[in-house]
């Protein structure tokens, strides 16, 4: 059930779920649910939503309105039942030691969840405007913008330049591929192998068994990024095939 | 009173079967406790060699329906017969193993290497898959090869199998024929329909291979059709596939001939589908029969 | 701006052709008023002989789609060159004379007579009806037997034709080639999908022949990918026909290749459908040009 | 746009369509309107209903919820606009003399517009039960229910047993296939002459186009319900072919 529901910034809604005690248990930070969007059968196939955080007795999403399906959620009324699948998926590694958090537009969604687990020293946000950045309470946040509207005008990778990589024993990267490559990319080799990538795939199924949301792997082949994943080592990811497939 | 449905001699208290791709080898279902209420599950295609599948996307929507563009990703027969059919021997029911080739000859081979495994029940031999190049829905084409590949089947397994045929080409009716007579113990009837998407500002099919496979419940009449036919056509049990997601569906599929009926898209949308389907048809058959 | 599009060397300011069998010969639009945003209006199929056409119900609605068996009703070439084609002489746009026949023979027969109007822009030759025992989509399956009819046609008349193909048995890219080779001036892709309903409570299907022709907004990506495929397969131009409802089905089957694309089923629902197509095709394409 | 909605009887409902001028004065009694019941594709055809009748600026149409369509109808609120064709088809020629209306079930949906148009003798109305009884004020009226909880008990050919049928110079009949023709058997011969129908069939268009909405016809082939139709001379049909199809 829908227990509350939000427009947080236009057109990006969160919404709070209702739960059960197991549901929660095991809504770890990164973990996403299916939802099915509409009661009808048409989209077909459910939408995947990264689980932003949880309370007592429920968890929350956020997302932002980009077709069809979203735009269905988010004429959902509060008090309505949607179906949802999950908790799904691995989810952070949530190791000890200082955490930065990189996040670009809706890729910051799973932090707070995150950020409330962990040593969170830093998070990092970036998104093309004011309008699509998320603000998330209590975490010391330096935030960018395309437009400058808010905070730096400018890339995520633009702010990095003068992050003190070492001083982090893990990082958590979410965002467009092409911005989680960028960032990747302009990290010391060993910030490399700390990183966790929140991915993001077409999903048939979510559960693992239609072999549709496949990530292209480090080492050839493919990795499914509901099983898998979603949240991957950075370096199992073939970054230049993955960034290719999204034309 | 309690209903029966049968398959190869054997009776399921349900006519539900999970189609193949869509269910993985059913190890996802049953650690999610939802096998209850099928009766059999068919694996993903499992070929020759390891197959990493077509490049992603591999799952585009359409406004009513949805594409897939998979190309038999699985590891490979001996890889499953090591370590995924010894887990799949736990499976509360069941399991079919849907087997592809790209040529006849790989069809027989990759039997004979599961032959080794206690595990299956039966086969469903792939000679229509839309989404690759080599084999696939060419074979099911030609009725000459879907023979010639159902009598090499049948002459490396005395399991039972069907053959799962194509909608896009050539005669479903005849390639049915053949199937039979090459010795088949049953025929699916049918894989996804041809199906593309165009983006018309860009110019491109978001699929690499531009086509894939498309399915929706919008299709069951068109499924409800050729398995109507293939019935006419021949004596052996006709498994419906295409276009399942409700109760209702199941029982129009049954009236046209089909001796059990697989749900495949919409277990992706609900894992527990067999469930609730089955029920739905044992309730509106006890309604019906007062 | 403006926009065209163009058939057999013929410019139009729309790509919007009414689909034979759901527009009659135009007439009852042109009384209402609703042939413009039209770019040609293609008659329901006419034959030899008077034909009354199949035994109601004849239309039968599912969930998600719609199946006919109208069965070719119409009153005969004799009294159409007689009564109609005179009264359609005042369409505003060329009409195109969908034309069907039981035998080989029977096409050449008809456009002869056909011949003697001045009102024929062109024929789509209807080798695709699913809905007939003789002749129909039967014709469609053989490519031989395209090629025939093709030569046949051609040689009676130098008026441009189509050869209507289908989509339910054969292979439609090289029924298209074989149109081709035969003379054809272009294929359209394609005729309905085999479809059918069953009423499980009853085990009779409502449809008096069981099956018939099945039409829906959701087999657009089936008509995407055989549009796209003819296109690779063949160097006349292709008519797109089948599941179109909305301005953005019109761009996606022009970006898979057509040159035209046909309105059926939904302008039986809408009336003005071309009207409205036609719009909204040129404000999409405005509005991405900007 | 809807301007009144009300369930009459039990999943029966009558609804006020405002209408322009235009419509109105082509709203002739017997004649129908495709109306557009969902918003979306599915169904994708319209539904047909005769006009029940026509004021200075609306006509009502009264329905039954038998399927998808008609609940999909019945669920549209006061004040939504539908798109509606119309008004489509041939009406009843209103010859002058009197009339005899016979309706069964919501066959009679159609008669108050019909009796405020020409001079009515007598209406009589056959239904299964009190719940499935039209009621038309301010005309002289004898009901028949098959479980008697209205008016007399049995069909309507029992309440014909009496009537006096060369009284009247014009019969207008419409219901259920099954009870027309039944009718029609009992009728003197020269009363079938004078008898129009008012006739159903699946439509596909509505307005002539795609062959869908045959009716056998008394000289072979078939009557097109919705432009030959839908109100036919009773002997316009083969009612033996016309019975048979509906199973
Ligand atoms: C594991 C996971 C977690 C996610 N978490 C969030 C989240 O917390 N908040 C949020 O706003 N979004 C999240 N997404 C993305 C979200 O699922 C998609 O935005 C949504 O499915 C789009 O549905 P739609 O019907 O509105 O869009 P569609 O109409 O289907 O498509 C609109 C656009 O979105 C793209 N798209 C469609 N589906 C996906 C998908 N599954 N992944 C990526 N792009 C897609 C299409 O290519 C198209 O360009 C997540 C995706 C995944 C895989
Ligand atoms: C000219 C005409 C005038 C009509 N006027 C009225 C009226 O004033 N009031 C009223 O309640 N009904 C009227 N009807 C019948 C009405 O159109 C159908 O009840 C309606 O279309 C059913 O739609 P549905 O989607 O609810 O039913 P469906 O789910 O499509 O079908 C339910 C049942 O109704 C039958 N049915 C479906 N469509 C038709 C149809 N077009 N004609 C006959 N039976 C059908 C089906 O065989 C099925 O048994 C009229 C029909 C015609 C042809
Ligand atoms: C994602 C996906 C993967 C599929 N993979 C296979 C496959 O490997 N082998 C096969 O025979 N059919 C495969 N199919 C076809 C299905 O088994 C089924 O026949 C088809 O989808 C029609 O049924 P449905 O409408 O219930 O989905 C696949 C279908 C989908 C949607
Ligand atoms: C009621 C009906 C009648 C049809 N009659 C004919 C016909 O006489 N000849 C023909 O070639 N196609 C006929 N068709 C097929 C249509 O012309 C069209 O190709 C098909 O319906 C797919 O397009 P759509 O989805 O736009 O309806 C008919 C279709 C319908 C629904
Ligand atoms: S979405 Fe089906 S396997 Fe990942
Ligand atoms: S409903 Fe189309 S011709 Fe009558």
């Amino acid at each position: 059930m829908i227990a509350e529901k939000e427009e947080i910034l236009p057109g990006i809604f969160r919404f709070e779920f209702e739960v059960s005690e197991g549901f929660l248990r095991k809504a770890e930070p990164g973990r996403f649910v299916q939802v099915e969007v509409s009661s009808g059968p048409f989209p077909v196939t459910r939408r995947p939503f990264t689980i932003s955080s949880r309370s007592t007795d429920s968890i929350e999403i956020i997302f932002e309105v980009v077709g069809r399906g979203t735009k269905t959620l988010a004429e959902t009324d509060e008090g309505q039942s949607l179906r949802m699948l999950g908790p799904l998926g691995h989810g952070y590694k949530l190791n000890s030691g200082e955490w930065l958090l990189i996040g670009g537009g809706l890729g910051a969604a799973g932090f707070p969840g995150l950020a409330a687990s962990i040593d969170c020293g830093l998070m990092i946000l970036g998104a093309a405007t004011k309008n699509r950045l998320l603000t998330i309470d209590g975490i010391k946040t330096r935030a960018i913008t395309e437009d400058g509207s808010s905070g730096m005008k400018g890339l995520v990778t633009d702010l990095l330049k003068t992050v003190l990589w070492d001083s982090f024993s893990n990082i958590a990267l979410c965002g467009p591929i092409a911005m989680m490559k960028a960032v990747i990319e302009m990290m010391p080799v060993e910030s490399r192998t700390v990183t966790q990538v929140s991915a993001e795939a077409r999903m048939g199924c979510g559960w693992g068994a239609c072999e549709g949301c496949s990530i292209p792997g480090a080492d050839g082949g493919y990795l499914k990024c509901c099983t898998d994943g979603p949240v991957l080592p950075a370096l199992a990811v073939n970054w230049d095939l993955w960034e290719g497939i999204h034309r | 009173m309690r209903y029966y449905w049968e398959l190869w001699g054997r009776r399921f208290d349900s006519p539900i079967i999970l189609a193949s791709g869509t269910a993985g080898f059913g190890l996802e279902l049953m650690e999610q406790n939802n096998l209850h209420g099928a009766a059999a599950v068919v694996s993903k295609a499992t070929t020759l060699k390891p197959t990493p599948g077509n490049p992603p996307p591999r799952i585009v929507e359409t406004k009513f329906g949805l594409l897939n563009s998979i190309g038999l990703a699985n590891p490979g027969v001996d890889e499953i017969v090591k370590t995924i059919l010894p887990e799949a021997d736990s499976l509360p029911i069941p399991l079919i193993v849907n087997v592809a080739g790209e040529t006849v000859e790989e069809f027989p081979a990759v039997i004979e290497k599961l032959e080794r495994s206690p595990v299956p029940f039966g086969y469903e031999v792939n000679v229509s898959c839309p989404n690759v190049a080599a084999g696939g829905m060419v074979f099911g084409a030609s009725p000459s090869t879907v023979e010639e590949i159902a009598r090499l089947v049948n002459s490396v397994t005395s399991r039972p199998f069907s053959v799962k045929l194509t909608p896009n080409e050539g005669s479903i009716t005849e390639a049915a024929q053949a199937a039979e007579t090459g010795g088949a113990d049953s025929v699916t009837v049918c894989n996804t329909f041809l199906g593309m998407k165009m983006n018309w500002r860009t110019g491109r099919a978001p699929l690499k291979r531009k086509v894939g496979g498309y399915s929706s419940p919008a299709l069951l009449p068109l499924t409800v059709a050729r398995v109507y036919k293939t019935c006419e056509a021949v004596d052996i049990p006709v498994l419906a596939s295409g276009g399942v997601s409700c109760p209702e569906d199941v029982l129009e599929l049954l009236a046209a001939g089909a001796v059990m009926v697989q749900v495949g898209t919409w277990l992706m949308r609900r894992p527990d589908a067999a469930g609730e389907l089955r029920e739905g048809v044992v309730r509106l058959l006890e309604s019906d029969s007062q």
